[in-house]
């Protein structure tokens, strides 16, 4: 036999390694956490997923694929949504939140530009078919994931035109109709069937649905305009919100003449008085209250202000001032606040001889809106909503609901996510099992992050175009970012709970008990060697390492 | 000289020449260190390593963790062994080959600081890096002369009555051609550093700061925080010394109080009264303060 | 070719024939001469090896450590304290088997500091795990180095030349100081057995556990007990080459015929063959048996020679205090127990420090072992000193 | 054989003579070993040296007790040291002294030469180192060894200028003996 060397030299291609992993009591994993950007989308958006592929990879058609995962509608919420994520992002605690919103517009369009189609999840198609009332953000949301996991979907739409509030309700300057349309027709590509101009529960009982389909989902949205009720409401002149916008983006813009007044203090309220002002009218907005009770998002009203719209708190529309059928002004009084009422809200109190008139060509009254329950009977709650229960049935077998006409007056983006939950719901359904969701990790807060390993750095903001350009036309207001800026602010992503290849776990085991797998271009722990000190937890930025106990 | 371009001074290494299975504590800074010179240094190099924690753990027959060779003998005479084996290898006109001694600061400033002397005096091609743990950490934590004021070992349970040993001046009075400080905490900078000194001919010192998880009274998982704070506290500044002259100062822009450092080691616990700090955490502080004055950190 | 020279120039001069890759020592009288003149034939160019003067003899032993490990034939000197300060390096040495080879100019210890001859110094490390061997004259602590690189590099064992300081270190005398290629033939170049070397990676001092340690130490042991043959064989292929008699485990001189039989280790042979020539004309009866190699100890070598033997006596220049004759423990122990009651082996402690070992002294040693069995003494002591002094 | 021990302070070249002396003898065809006192003397300390010369093969290594030869380097040194312990009582003991031997006035019963050394060296090499003047009137006195011998040896040890002020001062020393004495008496 060859002997060993002398005075136990050793020849260290032979060494077989002693195994340290007994010695551990606590063991590290790897575990993806739900960042808080996702957790505040109504539609949970891979947010963190599609910044990342743009960071590393400069990818929009997978950033693109990633964000139509769940939305079918980017490129329109990446101008609509009030974009609650970007309150979330943990970078708001460091220094500015990620510009999540514009990067979504910038993928959306890319999307558009590039004609990318959705993948279908399903390949074979079922033979369950679902019916969808109404083509809005639910209802195609809706349509859409049904048609990814192979039902035969159609959709029945009142209007002449799909998108409801979409293409009826939001003006051009902040959705462009192309981009609507175009995106609209990517989700019919899927096979999705449209028809138009027909109204359930009027054209076709609503019973019958419920008859030739396996399923059915109400969009039916809130349609109807809410007028208060006050004197000369019938006056040529004066419209709801909803019949002024709508009217605007059909191309039949009303003659508002030299002033108008809007009464509102909502969204839509907004909507028409910057419609109004691009008109060439003079605007005027009549509140109640004061700024702070306005329901409407606050960027709005910053950029109605621009847009020098007058605002009117604590003033109250008491009648429409008319001569013959034409309204020539309209009468308010001055209110005071008192205490809150039921709403939350400060309640106002009418000032006793404090009435004027506020001379107007044209009034609209965005004061409100209703669901259209036309031939369809089922459950409400305040009376006005549908009642759903917590998987979107209503009270109706086999009938769901989501959107406005469920939550009351939402968001573009509440009612796409209201519609992928249906969707899901309604194929446990008919696949007979109970809701499959899982229940998604913790979210990671930034007080879980490590953030000495990333660095500050301002996000990128696009100026809005000057006032007195804006008001030449409907154009979109908001510059996009280019794609350059894109990757630049996507770099910005702290990317909380996933790995992001820093390699500090690599760097760092004092044991090498870190690999890289280069098949998987992941990190893998050997647990044969690694001692379960938490040095990588640690030093982990993103908080995607958990100590477990041993088990 | 040999030359080295940027881009392969900056490339983090991860050969794992100092490989997995030694019998380091937890989180220890050493062992990490360790790993991280050998990778940096690379197959072509030889370690000759003072008896110590490092030797220990990392050199049991049959199952060492080194895959690069390997030599001990003695804890006080590693600079004067690997000065033989660069001598050797000049007799034999083998090589080039980096030859790397390396141990604990009590092998390097205390019993083995005539044999370092003597290495940097004849101006051996060797880089010695010494992996500071502030104290005799194989025996059982006692003070050496990198035990630093204050600091509580179990041969000065007062706390340590002296100040620290400047072994970087030391080595640089020499007149040795580079000198560098480093910490665990920043692997590309204490990489680039070792890459670096192996490109100048002649001795080279590396110091390198490595938490000790059961001397400082740290758990494991803090080794690198605690060794970052080392410098963000000015306690630990980090330089080169090239030629002499004193450069590549790591400024630190968002200096933090002492104390930021202390508390997180029980080595240090003993300074505070009821949480409040008594008047050696002001002297520590003196030391850092002295530090920015003297690096303009 | 016969030269008349210095002892240590002697050693120099046929150290720098053996080729040494790497050389390290700290200076240190009486060893002096010897690093000088190899530190001269470096610098002259006439000897291609790295010298590295080190800042102790620690170091020294260290950095020979270093570069034998690396795979250089690596040679150093010292003694006395030099040697004791080396002891941590020299154990290590042996236990990680590097053929380095050291020369021991023997010298006494502190303290009292004494810079004078005698053979405490190497007789200290004897456990050392060294093979150790004792010159008698210049000729020999000259060819001893030829042979003990051989030695040392066939057996993967250190070996210490012990030659006495000043005796021999500076005494002048002829030496037959071998040419270059007679050399090289007989010590063929160094194939180590460990290399330091990145090619083949390999580690070296590693540390052993209970489950290791002791089998170690034992194959240690087994090692120097085996090279006793390497030193024999080494020895008597030098007598071929070389035409004299050099080294080997043991020596005698008129042994035959001896009624008694001083046992004895270096230089003081001479002296003492002289006083036996000068007792044998009076028709007095006395050999000489010299241990030449004291570690591995001959222990059958010197049964053989004395197993007839009645009254011997041990002449060391080396005590272990508190027991005695160190080289005389050694001989007793050489004998089977029991065996041959009556036989008397004496202990003689002399020339400690230097002092001078005077014919008279040794007559008067062989006169009173002849009537009586000694313990031991201590040669030629100045009783004065002693009773001016408490113990 | 014939044993010498020289006397002397540190840097008179003790251990050269010896040396010297012994390596002639070699070159003379003889056996010959020399050896210091050996110690830790610094200039102007005493210090012996010692020279065996013989037929046969030396072995002894025991310091010379009592010699055929005494060479005293200094005078001064008979006062301070008992230079003449063991001195065969037929011996030769060669002085470096400007004075008679009487002068001296040595208790003993060898042959006493003198021979001012010093002054001759001054003269000659210029330096106050007697060793050369001493080995030639050694040589001259005693013809042990030979004057070629002990000039080849010198031009050995010091080649160049040093040798040959030396081999000069050797030769001084030689025919001054020849004469008879170092001094007119």
């Amino acid at each position: 036999m060859d002997k060993l060397p002398l005075g136990l030299a050793l020849d260290l291609r032979r060494v077989v390694p002693y195994k340290t992993g007994s010695w551990r009591t606590m063991k590290p994993l790897y575990i993806m956490q739900t960042p808080p950007c996702t957790h505040s989308c109504p539609i949970n958006n891979d947010i963190r997923g599609f910044l990342r592929v743009l960071a590393d990879k400069q990818d929009y058609t997978e950033a693109w694929h990633i964000l139509t995962r769940t939305n079918p509608f980017p490129a329109t919420c990446g101008r609509v949504c009030p974009h609650p994520c970007e309150d979330g992002c943990n970078r708001r605690d460091f220094d500015t939140p990620l510009a999540i919103n514009s990067s979504e517009r910038s993928v959306g369009d890319y999307g558009l530009e590039h004609h990318l189609e959705h993948r279908k999840e399903v390949l074979a198609t079922r033979k369950e078919k679902v019916a969808v009332v109404g083509s809005g953000p639910a209802g195609l949301s809706c349509a859409f994931h049904l048609a990814k996991r192979g039902f035969a979907v159609k959709v029945f739409e009142a209007a002449r035109e799909p998108g409801g509030m979409m293409r009826y309700g939001i003006p051009a300057y902040r959705l462009p109709k192309d981009v609507l349309q175009r995106e609209i027709e990517a989700i019919l590509k899927l096979g999705v069937e449209l028809e138009c101009n027909v109204k359930v529960g009027v054209n076709i009982p609503f019973d019958q649905l419920r008859h030739d389909y396996q399923a059915v989902f109400l969009g039916l949205g809130a349609q109807k305009g809410a007028t208060v009720g006050i004197p000369g409401e019938d006056a040529r002149n004066v419209f709801t919100g909803l019949e002024f916008l709508k009217a605007v983006n059909i191309g039949k813009a009303p003659e508002v003449g030299r002033n108008v007044v809007v009464v509102g203090g909502g969204n839509t309220a907004m909507d028409c008085a910057r419609v109004a002002k691009r008109l060439g009218a003079d605007v005027q907005i009549v509140y109640r209250r004061t700024r702070v009770e306005m329901p409407a998002i606050t960027a709005e009203i910053d950029e109605a202000m621009e847009e020098r719209i007058m605002f009117r708190y604590h003033t109250n529309p008491i009648k429409i001032i008319t001569d013959e059928d034409k309204v020539v002004g309209l009468l308010c009084v001055q209110m005071e606040l008192k205490e809150a009422d039921a709403s939350g809200r400060a309640r106002p109190v009418p000032i006793p001889g404090s009435e004027s008139v506020i001379p107007a060509d044209t009034v609209i009254m965005a004061t409100g809106q209703e669901v259209d329950y036309d031939g369809i009977d089922l459950a409400k709650r305040e009376n006005r909503w549908i009642s759903a229960d917590e998987f979107l049935m209503t009270s109706v077998d086999r009938v769901f609901a989501g959107g406005d006409a469920v939550l009351g007056l939402e968001t573009v983006s509440a009612a796409i996510g209201q519609g992928l939950r249906a969707a899901t719901a309604i194929e446990d359904y008919l696949e007979g099992h109970v809701e499959s969701s899982l229940a998604s990790p913790p979210v990671v807060y930034f007080k879980d992050l490590n953030s000495y390993y990333y660095n500050r750095k301002k996000r990128i903001s696009k100026e809005a175009i000057p006032v007195h350009e804006r008001l030449k036309s409907f154009n979109e207001i908001y510059p996009p970012f280019d794609p350059g800026e894109i990757v630049q602010e996507a770099n910005r992503c702290f990317s909380c709970g996933l790995c992001f290849d820093c390699k500090n776990c690599l760097m760092y085991c004092p044991d090498n008990a870190v690999n890289l797998v280069p098949a998987t271009g992941r990190y893998e722990f050997d647990y044969d060697f690694c001692k379960g000190c938490g040095l990588c937890v640690r030093e982990c930025p993103c908080h995607y390492i958990q100590l477990t106990l041993e088990k | 000289m040999m030359e080295l371009h940027e881009e392969d001074l900056n490339r983090v290494e991860k050969k794992n020449l100092f490989a997995s299975g030694h019998r380091a504590c937890g989180g220890c800074g050493q062992a990490l260190a360790a790993r991280l010179v050998a990778d940096a240094a690379g197959e072509n190099t030889i370690a000759c390593v003072a008896t110590g924690c490092l030797e220990i753990f990392s050199s049991p027959y049959p199952d060492p963790s080194w895959r690069i060779p390997f030599l001990h003998s003695l804890f006080e005479n590693v600079s004067a062994v690997a000065s033989g084996v660069e001598a050797a290898y000049k007799a034999m006109n083998k090589g080039p080959v980096n030859i790397i001694a390396m141990g604990g600061d009590g092998s390097t400033a205390d019993i083995g600081f005539q044999s370092i002397s003597g290495m940097f005096e004849r101006g051996h091609n060797v880089l010695y890096v010494c992996y500071d743990n502030e104290a005799y950490m194989n025996t059982g934590v006692q003070r050496s002369s990198f035990t630093p004021y204050g600091a509580k070992t179990t041969t000065t349970p007062m706390g340590n009555p002296t100040r620290k040993k400047n072994l970087p001046m030391l080595a640089a009075v020499h007149g040795i051609p580079y000198v560098a400080t480093a910490t665990v905490d920043d692997y590309r900078d204490l990489q680039r550093k070792v890459k670096k000194a192996l490109t100048f001919e002649g001795p080279k010192y590396l110091h390198v700061l490595a938490p000790c998880p059961l001397g400082w009274g740290h758990s494991g998982d803090l080794s690198v925080l605690i060794s970052r704070l080392a410098k963000d506290t000015c306690l630990f500044p980090v330089f080169e010394i090239i030629n002499g002259s004193v450069t590549n100062i790591q400024k630190v822009p968002h200096k933090k109080p002492v104390e930021e450092y202390l508390n997180l080691q029980a080595r240090f616990k003993h300074l505070f009264k009821k949480g409040e700090p008594t008047g050696m955490v002001a002297e520590i502080q003196e030391i850092a303060n002295q530090n920015i004055e003297r690096f303009n950190l | 070719m016969l030269k008349y020279l210095e002892g240590s120039h002697a050693v120099s001069q046929v150290v720098a024939m053996c080729r040494p890759q790497v050389i390290s020592a700290y200076p240190i009288t009486p060893q002096t001469h010897i690093v000088e003149d190899l530190a001269r034939l470096v610098g002259e160019g006439k000897l291609e090896a790295e010298f590295i003067n080190v800042e102790s003899e620690f170091s020294a032993a260290s950095v020979i450590l270093g570069a034998s490990a690396a795979g250089a034939r690596a040679y150093t000197t010292t003694t006395s304290q030099g040697l004791l300060l080396m002891t941590e390096v020299l154990y290590c040495i042996a236990g990680m088997r590097l053929p380095i080879v050291l020369t021991c100019a023997n010298r006494a210890i502190s303290a009292p500091l004494n810079i004078w001859n005698d053979q405490q110094d190497s007789m200290t490390v004897r456990d050392a795990g060294w093979i150790q061997l004792y010159a008698e004259d210049n000729q020999e602590a000259a060819d001893l180095h030829v042979q003990a690189f051989k030695i040392a590099e066939a057996t993967s064992l250190p070996m210490m030349v012990c030659m006495d300081g000043f005796i021999l270190t500076h005494a002048f005398e002829p030496v037959d100081i071998p040419e270059q290629k007679e050399v090289d033939a007989f010590l063929p170049s160094f194939k180590p057995q460990h290399i330091i070397d990145p090619r083949w990676p390999r580690a070296l001092g590693l540390y052993a556990d209970p489950r290791f340690y002791m089998e170690t130490r034992y194959i240690l042991h087994r090692a120097l007990e085996k090279s006793e043959e390497v030193i024999k064989q080494v020895s008597a292929d030098f007598a071929q080459a070389f035409g004299r008699n050099s080294g080997g485990l043991i020596k005698t001189y008129k042994l035959e015929d001896a009624d008694v039989v001083i046992v004895t280790m270096g230089s003081v042979a001479g002296t003492i063959k002289d006083l036996i020539d000068r007792l044998e004309t009076a028709g007095k009866h006395v050999g000489l048996l010299q241990i030449c190699s004291f570690r591995p100890f001959p222990k059958q070598e010197v049964y053989r020679a004395l197993k007839n033997k009645m009254n011997i006596v041990v002449l060391e220049k080396a005590v272990s205090l508190g027991r005695g004759g160190i080289l005389a423990s050694d001989i007793r122990w050489s004998f089977p127990r029991a065996e041959q009651p009556g036989r008397r082996i004496s202990s003689y402690i002399a020339g400690l420090g230097g002092r001078n070992i005077s014919t008279d002294g040794l007559m008067e040693m062989v006169n009173r072992v002849s009537k009586e069995h000694v313990e031991l003494a201590f040669l030629g002591l100045n009783k004065e000193i002693i009773a001016e002094r408490d113990l | 054989m014939i044993e010498i021990r020289i006397h002397g302070r540190g840097g008179q070249g003790n251990v050269a003579a010896a040396e010297l002396l012994a390596n002639a003898a070699f070159m003379d065809g003889k056996y010959a070993q020399a050896f210091p006192s050996f110690g830790a003397e610094r200039i102007g300390a005493p210090v012996q040296a010692f020279v065996r010369i013989d037929q046969h093969p030396i072995r002894t290594r025991e310091e010379v007790r009592q010699p055929d030869y005494l060479i005293v380097q200094d005078r001064y040194l008979i006062d301070s040291v008992p230079v003449l312990d063991g001195l065969k009582p037929d011996g030769l003991v060669i002085v470096n002294a400007d004075t008679c031997p009487e002068d001296l006035q040595l208790k003993t019963t060898a042959t006493v030469a003198t021979i001012p050394a010093t002054e001759i060296a001054l003269e000659i090499i210029g330096k106050p180192i007697p060793n050369a003047i001493m080995i030639g009137a050694f040589c001259s006195i005693t013809g042990l060894v030979s004057l070629e011998a002990v000039q080849r040896a010198i031009r050995e040890k010091f080649p160049g200028k040093t040798g040959e002020n030396n081999v000069a001062a050797l030769e001084r020393a030689h025919e001054i003996m020849q004469k008879g004495t170092g001094q007119p008496c």
